[in-house]
């Protein structure tokens, strides 16, 4: 099975060709069958290498493709690298990438682009899958990059709208200051262990001194790739623009899946930042303030997506802080967890606002359970995993993380226990203002609202159920499961848990557990009364806010600082390079010219034309010529 | 002694008579003043045992480029009235000038003492003969040669003087 | 008897060179064209009088036939320089040097 | 010594044309006679024979500069046929020019101080004439009057110079002067070296070098097309030449008294010549400054005086006057259709008669000395001779000015293929057909195949 | 005799292109340029990967000072050789649908400068290797003057100048190594190499400069690149892919060829200074590209950061350095070939390359959209596409020099992205306006070249080892020698 490995990706491509190619002249059934088809069947392959991998002794296997580049003694094969880490993101991202291929195919079905739209989503799968099959970096970064360049390509899909080319261009850009880290990363890496191979740098690795400055630059390029990619803190504010693109787009590529690659290569990296403590606090620190930064703000906005984004974020700070804090395992978890709500959460807000006909604020939404029960029903359940309500999956993950947090660094904990409480009442809020009280927007909406086709529906439903009993996976033991999951990933991260090792008493977890739960209870009840029994609405567009309120709705005016900061004066610089130092540049080149002209006028005079003169010179410089025999 | 007060004298006379060429306002005056240099080099000449030379000399400069030069002026018509001048600033630098030429040819050629002759003194080298000797056997070539010279510089001035038929 | 016997060769060096520069002199100085054409006779007949000063010197009649070609040289350039200088006169009326300032630059 | 009689018999003979009548038979009979001229020379190849004691030695670099004046003699007759159609004076015209060859044979064969000077005379005094030969032309007459006037007060110096030697080894024989030379190493009279100085200017005067260089440009400007085109060429070869074969002979021993002032006149030409030409607006003047920057160029061969120096000088004037014969040819023609040689009389060239244009275009990049002309080996010849004397701040300075060369060169390649222009075609006679397509190729073949005129000497 | 061939075919052809006239010009001067790619792929067939010189010929030209007609090639002259013969093909079927006045000229031209750049790439005589080097400078001169854009003239003359400048600096460095190879002088090769090593690190160094001058100011790097954007943007089309594509790419050959193994010590002593140029020239260009208005421009200011890399590349002295130059020249011939046939296919359809006037091109003729996506996310080095392999190498390479270095010069990875994106945005993307509204769809001749350069940029970047064989052994060979001259 694991021989067939290469046809996990190679599915999406030939999916992406053939679309690519022939999509205009394709029925859009034969399309989605076909996207969907290819989808669905890495997946089984995935899963049935996962179910292989379960099975068989041997956890990790390399299969060589070709090689790749050579120059003197770096050389880069083009091979995939299978373990459990790899495998188990190959499900997630082929299993939701099935779901929500075949949402799309109901949700875009009375668009244009269906076929493109397809290509480019079969395209980022078959680079996503290229990500975490790697088994070296640059492998991994060529992933990196093609579900960049995807992500731009589907922020953008709709062309003609500028504001959404903007918001894919500064997707793009922002990920390549991430990237360049990220290369220079590699670099590095190559530099420092000879190659660029997983295997090979682990295990030259493992033998070196922790907190070794080397290791500790290596891991800060890394995870200055990883910030980019998985939008924190600073170079996040692309996430939230780029909700422009399809919805499915933004469940599958940011939200489930590209999003989380920082997270995967920090965890398949995890002896590198186990052995650099430094770094570790950084990831730590930047995870936990994204966490808490991303909720505020999504404390005040008014766009389902937006809020949903802003959740993103924050979810995947609170990935990084797990990772910080050396609970790879819980940071994983969370990853999966989070896929399935987040996706989930997205998917149904798309519901929400297919049946809007395009509307996406919440402020003239309401009432929507009766028109939409199912929606309801799914888009209350992925609420209830991401506040973490004892029993679902994101309950577990969180609560791994916290734990850790805890015994990491009490104030981390405190923070997150903040955030978590944050994150229940903006999606709480979200939630009773989309779908309790009664509607409030306009007549012929209200005409229109219907449920989703069924092709939207079962997706729905599936992730539903996952995200419901996706915690399963990992019961800690203190609630009497056994970390199924934890078991499974071992072997990746088998040289760090030594040397982070991980033992909380059962008292204290317990009590972790219940505060988190009561913070949670807390704050959920906070949210209903404010916006179900009081029926508060958030202000309308103009109205004046106090000035606490004003700013996180703006968003800390992190976006305007950017273009105050970097993009004008960029231009600004770049305008005074073209306009004043390449002229200067140019103009000394002339200016030789031009001086030589001068000179040429100037000398040209001596020649008189009379003969008097001519005469005159010659003997003055017969004189100095003699003149030199008496020296 | 004799000798060493004519050299003296004719010196002084070729110098005067050679500035006055120069100066002389009118034309026809420098050219007689020329004349007059000519004689007194003509002098040196005799001096020198150069006798034969002497009488050529007199002969082509004295006797014909003299007179043509005389010629031309006097078909030019040129006098003191239509003479062209320098302004004197001019004059000055150019006397400037020719000085520091005087002053660095004498200067660079001090120490002719150096030259010693190798054969002993002949007075008779000046003769016809010798001279003959020397110019139709060693010189044969130059001599035919300058024929070339001469002929062209006539065909040329010929070709110039004639009025050109329109 | 011959004056080289008895002057020694440093005068006539000095003499020549004073002829020559006067030669010099009357170019630079005069704007006349015949003038000058007789200045640089001037300074050729220097030349001459050096030449047979030196081959009496060296007792060596070399020099006094070099003389010769001077003189037909001389002669040659002054047939020449004077038919130029009617064909010029033809045309500008003129034998000022400082007429003939057309060509310039 | 074959071809100097030739050339002089021939000489005469074109006057008795005017006699017995046969002008018309007179350039047919020129051409044949400078081509069996050639042949005669070829005979004394590898014959090196002295003449009438030493007055004259026939060596390969005798034979090898007379065969390249012959054969630039034959491209300019070509070149010039229309010039000796003038009814009145065309015996004259050719008898002069013959006799001017004639001079220019004696300069690069002698070996005597007499013949060096009435060589120069020989060859100067037609050229005197011919400079004046349109007679109604002032210009023309200007022309001939201060080259007169210059020349004869130079010749005065040279003549001083000789007499100086002279007095000093009491001989006009160049090997007796060179053994005088070594026999008395450390203490030679003054005055020789005076004489050498007084030589190095007559001489430098001839080839036009900088401060003595003031004539060339009224001169060529002044003087008729051809005759000017005569003196960029020949002259400057056969000058050169005796420059070369003097100070490489007699005065390379005492070469300390000279050499930094030769090093200061090509510097100084290089750059005069180069720069002033940059605003000339007429072409001819402007290729009259280029050919007082082309002797700069030389001088470096001159002033190397290594194994490279003869064969340098040979090949550059060689591939120099070859550059020049085609420019003048093509300006000749352009200018006489459009009556006026300001670089615009050459707008759409290009189009209006491609030919020319390219034969221009060839010859203009020989002259600023890009590959493959023969232009580009010259000075990369010039250069490595120079630099292999170690004067390589000059060659710095002569790479520097030939750029500045490109650019006046170029200034005509751009109007001919830029500008555009209203007027009609050109039209080319056979001849000057002939003419340019063989420049063409000699530039090109030069310039691939240098080793053929470099081997010689 | 197959490298003779590969030189003189070209030249026969223009020869014989110069009788022919009319409609036929075109086809026979592509067949002749698809028949030179032939033998240069025979070529490569026949071609060991070696670091050896192979297809050597070696004739006495000019006997008495030592200089022969010695051509040959080695894995870093046949991949110029392979660069220049495919390009060449491609770059007159850009033309199909020019019509210029005078075309048997205006190919022979372009074949005349083929034999003059693959004589550069070949020659192993200093001597023959410099007049090759001006040769090519003529035909590309006139190409631009004949042909070219508004204020030509003046332009195109400033370029001639100033190339020419550097080159006769690299002749006055040649005669100087040439006067210091010992026994009777030569310009072969191998005889400069040893001249150039014998001397000490201050002449090196005058060697150095006056070498990299001429290949400095061809490629160019800042700042003697002030020719460059004005002579691309006037030069017709061709002229400035001949210019861009392969000319520019003399330069970077000249340094590893004749600059790297002639004064390495010199180069070792002044590589500081050289490739921080290079880096700021990086950095510089990318940002006033941002700021172009002019879609044409912009690219080559875009080419000239490229070119920074590839010398910064180049002089880091390193193999993966070394080796993502060479590879970085094949891609960044064909992405830059490609960028400028695009503005040219806009340009002819639209009369402008005003990038603000144009707009929502993608909305009608879609696959011309997605065929200038690919080339310029070759040319923004994505990976999988052929740029990428050359701009990671090239980075690894700079980074072995420098860390700091490597990071700044890295700042093209961003600011590539951010001008080729807005201008891609900006041209393409968003509605249509009157100019591109009547965008006309692409021509057959047009979508071949496309599909075809397109195809390369991609094959090259999934599997680019072919390329990098060819060079690998050559490269390691120079670097081993280079390092053991340096004395490391």
């Amino acid at each position: 099975m694991i021989k067939l490995v290469c046809l996990i990706p190679l599915f999406p491509l030939i999916g992406f060709v053939i679309i690519g190619l022939f999509g205009k002249n394709l029925s859009k059934g034969l399309v989605s069958i076909i996207g969907c088809g290819s989808v669905l069947s890495a997946f089984a392959i995935a899963l049935g290498i996962f179910l292989e991998l379960i099975g068989q002794a041997e956890k990790s296997v390399t299969i060589n493709l070709f090689s790749w580049i050579t120059a003197g003694q770096l050389s880069i094969p083009f091979s995939f690298l299978i373990d459990p880490l790899s495998s188990l993101f190959l499900l997630i991202i082929t299993g939701v990438g099935f779901l929500i291929h075949v949402y799309s195919s109901g949700y875009m079905s009375h668009d244009e682009g269906f076929s493109r739209f397809f290509a480019y989503l079969n395209l980022f799968i078959f680079f996503m899958l290229l990500l975490v099959l790697g088994s070296n970096y640059l492998i991994m970064f060529v992933g990196w990059e093609g579900v960049g360049l995807c992500s731009y390509l589907l922020i953008g899909f709709w062309f003609k709208n500028t504001a959404y080319n903007n918001a894919a261009k500064k997707a793009f850009v922002m990920n390549r200051i991430g990237d360049l880290g990220f290369l220079l990363g590699i670099i590095l890496i190559f530099v420092t262990f000879g190659s660029i191979t997983y295997h090979d740098v682990f295990e030259q690795a493992k033998n070196m001194a922790s907190g070794n400055p080397v290791l500790t630059s290596i891991t800060l390029l890394l995870f200055i790739g990883a910030m980019g990619k998985s939008a924190q803190l600073p170079l996040y504010t692309w996430l939230p623009d780029a909700m422009a693109g399809p919805t499915p787009v933004s469940a599958l590529i940011h939200a489930a899946t590209m999003v989380t690659a920082g997270i995967y290569m920090i965890a398949r990296s995890n002896i590198l930042y186990t052995l650099s403590p430094f770094t570790m606090e950084v990831v730590a620190i930047i995870g936990v303030c994204t966490a808490l930064f991303a909720a505020t703000i999504g404390l005040a906005q008014n766009d389902i997506k937006k809020v949903l984004a802003y959740s993103t974020v924050s979810q995947l700070g609170y990935m990084f802080l797990g990772l910080g804090i050396g609970a790879y395992t819980g940071a994983v978890f969370h990853v999966m967890t989070h896929a399935f709500f987040k996706a989930l959460l997205f998917l149904g807000a798309g519901s929400v606002i297919h049946a809007m006909s395009g509307e996406q604020d919440i402020r003239s939404m309401g009432g929507l359970k009766k028109h939409l029960p199912i929606t309801h029903i799914t888009f209350l359940l992925g609420t209830l995993a991401i506040v973490g309500f004892p029993g679902f999956s994101g309950f577990f993950s969180k609560d791994e993380i916290l734990a850790h947090a805890w015994e990491h660094n009490k104030l981390l904990w405190f923070l997150g226990i903040l955030g978590a409480a944050m994150t229940t009442f903006y999606m709480f809020r979200l939630y009773f203002l989309t779908f309790k009280g009664n509607f409030r927007g306009t007549h012929d909406q209200e005409h229109h609202l219907h449920e989703s086709p069924m092709s939207m529906t079962i997706p729905l439903v599936v992730l539903a159920i996952l995200s419901v009993v996706g915690g399963l996976v990992g019961i800690p033991e203190v609630l009497g499961g056994k970390h199924f999951l934890e078991e499974f990933l071992k072997p990746v991260f088998e040289d760090s848990s030594f040397r982070l090792a991980h033992h909380l008493a059962p008292e204290t977890e317990y009590m972790l557990m219940a505060v988190a739960i009561t913070v949670m209870a807390v704050s959920l009840y906070y949210a209903y009364t404010v916006y179900v029994k009081n029926k508060t609405l958030p202000a309308a567009e103009g109205e004046e806010l106090q000035p606490l309120h004003q700013l996180v709705y703006k968003k800390y005016w992190v976006d305007e600082l950017y273009e105050n900061v970097i993009t004008k004066p960029l231009n600004v610089i770049s305008e005074g390079l073209y306009k004043v130092v390449d002229n200067q540049v140019d103009g000394i080149v002339n200016g030789v010219g031009i001086m030589v002209k001068r000179v040429s006028a100037g000398i040209r005079l001596v020649q008189t034309g009379n003969i008097g003169f001519y005469v005159f010179v010659m003997v003055i410089s017969i004189v100095l010529i003699l003149f030199t025999r008496l020296l | 002694m004799i000798t060493t007060y004519l050299f003296y004298l004719l010196s002084f006379l070729a110098i005067m008579f050679a500035l006055m060429v120069v100066l002389s306002k009118n034309p026809v005056h420098s050219v007689l003043y020329l004349v007059l240099t000519f004689f007194t080099i003509a002098g040196h000449y005799v001096l020198l045992n150069a006798q034969f030379l002497a009488a050529v000399h007199i002969i082509v400069y004295a006797g014909a480029i003299m007179v043509l030069f005389l010629f031309v002026i006097m078909l030019l018509n040129l006098n003191k009235e239509t003479e062209p001048h320098k302004s004197i600033w001019l004059k000055v630098s150019a006397t400037i000038a020719s000085g520091l030429l005087l002053v660095v040819l004498v200067g660079s050629l001090k120490g002719a003492e150096t030259i010693q002759s190798t054969n002993v003194f002949d007075p008779n080298i000046g003769l016809i003969q010798n001279l003959g000797k020397t110019l139709f056997k060693d010189f044969l070539l130059p001599f035919e040669v300058s024929s070339i010279l001469l002929l062209a510089a006539m065909v040329g001035a010929v070709m110039l003087g004639k009025k050109s038929i329109k | 008897m011959s004056a080289i016997q008895i002057v020694p060769i440093e005068w006539y060096l000095l003499l020549s060179t004073v002829l020559f520069t006067i030669g010099v002199l009357g170019v630079l100085f005069r704007r006349n064209a015949i003038i000058i054409f007789m200045s640089i006779e001037l300074m050729l007949n220097a030349v001459n009088l050096l030449l047979v000063a030196f081959s009496s010197y060296l007792s060596d009649s070399k020099g006094q036939v070099f003389v010769f070609f001077i003189m037909a040289v001389a002669a040659a350039e002054v047939a020449v320089g004077l038919a130029v200088l009617m064909m010029v006169y033809r045309n500008t009326k003129s034998s000022d040097i400082e007429v003939m300032t057309k060509l310039k630059w | 010594m074959k071809a100097l009689i030739l050339l002089s018999s021939l000489g005469v003979i074109a006057l008795l044309a005017e006699i017995f009548s046969f002008k018309k038979l007179l350039y047919p009979l020129v051409l044949l006679g400078l081509i069996a001229t050639f042949i005669v020379n070829m005979f004394d190849w590898n014959a090196t024979y002295n003449v009438y004691f030493n007055m004259m030695r026939y060596d390969n670099y005798a034979v090898a500069f007379t065969s390249v004046i012959l054969v630039i003699a034959f491209l300019w007759f070509l070149m010039s046929e229309s010039y000796f159609q003038e009814e009145t004076s065309r015996t004259d015209h050719f008898a002069l020019i013959l006799f001017a060859l004639a001079g220019t044979v004696i300069m690069v064969s002698y070996t005597n101080m007499t013949m060096l000077f009435l060589g120069i005379e020989i060859l100067s005094i037609p050229m005197y004439i011919l400079a004046g030969s349109k007679k109604d032309d002032v210009l023309s007459n200007e022309s001939a009057f201060k080259y007169l006037i210059m020349g004869a007060f130079a010749t005065g110096f040279l003549l001083f110079g000789i007499t100086l030697i002279y007095g000093s080894t009491g001989s006009f024989d160049l090997t007796e002067i060179k053994d005088f030379v070594t026999a008395h190493q450390g203490n030679i009279p003054s005055i020789f070296y005076a004489g050498v100085l007084l030589m190095l200017i007559g001489l430098s005067f001839k080839v036009s070098a900088a401060p003595f260089h003031f004539w060339a440009p009224d001169v060529y400007q002044g003087a008729p097309t051809v005759i000017t085109a005569f003196m960029a060429t020949i002259v400057k070869t056969a000058a050169f030449a005796a420059f070369l074969r003097l100070f490489s002979t007699c005065f390379a021993e005492v070469s300390g008294a000279w050499t930094h002032i030769v090093w200061v006149m090509a510097a100084i030409t290089l750059l005069i010549g180069n720069i002033t030409a940059v605003l000339q607006t007429s072409t001819k003047r402007m290729l009259a400054y280029s050919s007082v920057a082309h002797a700069g160029y030389m001088l470096l061969a001159l002033l190397a005086g290594n194994e490279y120096s003869n064969s340098a000088i040979l090949f550059y004037a060689a591939a120099y006057s070859i550059g020049s014969i085609g420019t003048f040819c093509v300006l000749n023609i352009v200018s006489s259709s459009k009556g006026s040689d300001v670089v615009d009389s050459f707008n759409g060239l290009g189009k209006s008669n491609p030919l020319l244009a390219f034969v221009m275009t060839v010859a203009l990049l020989s002259l600023a000395g890009i590959p493959p002309t023969a232009g580009f080996f010259a000075k990369y010849y010039i250069f490595t001779a120079a630099f292999q004397a170690g004067y390589a701040s000059l060659v710095l300075i002569a790479i520097l000015t030939s750029l500045i060369g490109v650019y006046y060169y170029f200034r005509i390649i751009i109007a001919m293929y830029f500008k555009e222009s209203v007027d009609a075609e050109i039209t080319v006679q056979a001849n000057h057909k002939l003419l340019l397509i063989v420049v063409v190729i000699a530039i090109i073949a030069l310039g691939l195949f240098p080793d053929c005129l470099i081997r010689l000497l | 005799m197959i490298t003779i061939a590969l030189i003189f075919f070209p030249l026969l052809a223009a020869l014989l292109l110069l009788l022919v006239k009319g409609q036929q010009v075109k086809n026979i001067a592509l067949g002749a340029a698809i028949i030179e790619f032939v033998i240069a792929i025979y070529a490569l067939t026949q071609f060991q990967h070696t670091a050896n010189t192979q297809f050597e010929v070696s004739y006495f030209w000019i006997y008495s000072l030592g200089i022969h007609f010695h051509v040959g090639m080695d894995g870093i002259s046949l991949l110029m050789v392979l660069l220049t013969t495919f390009l060449v093909p491609i770059i007159i079927l850009t033309s199909s649908k020019t019509e210029y006045k005078n075309p048997s000229l205006f190919y022979s031209l372009i074949l005349f400068m083929q034999m003059a750049l693959i004589g550069v790439f070949v020659s192993l005589d200093g001597f023959l290797f410099y007049v090759f080097w001006e040769l090519a400078l003529i035909p590309i001169y006139f190409i631009c003057l004949l042909w070219g854009g508004e204020n030509r003239a003046k332009i195109t003359f400033k370029f001639f100048i100033y190339t020419l400048a550097g080159s006769l600096l690299m002749l006055a460095g040649l005669i100087y190594l040439y006067q210091h190879t010992e026994g009777r002088h030569s310009f072969n090769i191998a005889a400069l190499y040893k001249a150039g090593q014998s001397l000490d690190v201050i002449h090196q160094g005058y060697v150095f400069w006056a070498m990299f001058m001429a290949f400095a100011i061809k490629m160019p790097v800042f700042p003697f690149h002030t020719w460059q954007p004005d002579t691309y943007t006037t030069a017709p089309t061709q002229g400035t892919m001949l210019l861009s594509g392969i000319m520019l790419k003399m330069g970077a050959y000249g340094v590893i060829r004749w600059l790297l193994p002639v004064a390495p010590l010199g180069v070792e002593h002044w590589m500081n200074t050289a490739i921080i140029l290079s880096v700021i020239g990086i950095v510089y260009a990318s940002c006033i590209a941002i700021v172009q208005k002019d879609f044409k421009r912009l690219i080559a200011y875009s080419s000239i950061a490229h070119v920074g890399l590839i010398s910064a590349g180049i002089l880091a002295l390193n193999v993966q350095g070394l080796q993502g130059a060479m590879i970085q020249m094949v891609s960044h011939g064909i992405n830059v070939v490609g960028l400028f046939f695009i503005v040219d296919i806009i340009q002819k359809r639209t009369n402008t390359r005003e990038i603000a006037s144009l707009g929502g091109i993608r909305n009608v003729n879609p696959q011309f959209a997605v065929l200038f996506l690919i080339v310029l996310l070759g040319s923004v080095a994505l990976p999988l596409t052929n740029g990428f392999i050359g701009e990671f190498l090239l980075l690894n390479g700079v980074y072995q020099y420098n860390a700091w270095v490597c990071a700044f010069a890295g700042l093209s990875v961003i600011l590539g992205a951010v001008y080729m994106l807005r201008s891609y945005q900006s041209i393409m993307l968003g509605e249509t306006n009157i100019i591109t509204s009547s965008f006309a769809p692409l021509a057959g001749s047009e979508k071949t070249v496309l599909i075809i350069l397109c195809a390369a940029i991609i094959a090259f970047g999934i599997y680019p080892k072919p390329l990098l064989d060819i060079t690998e052994p050559a490269v390691i060979k120079l670097v081993e020698g280079i390092k053991l001259a340096i004395g490391k």
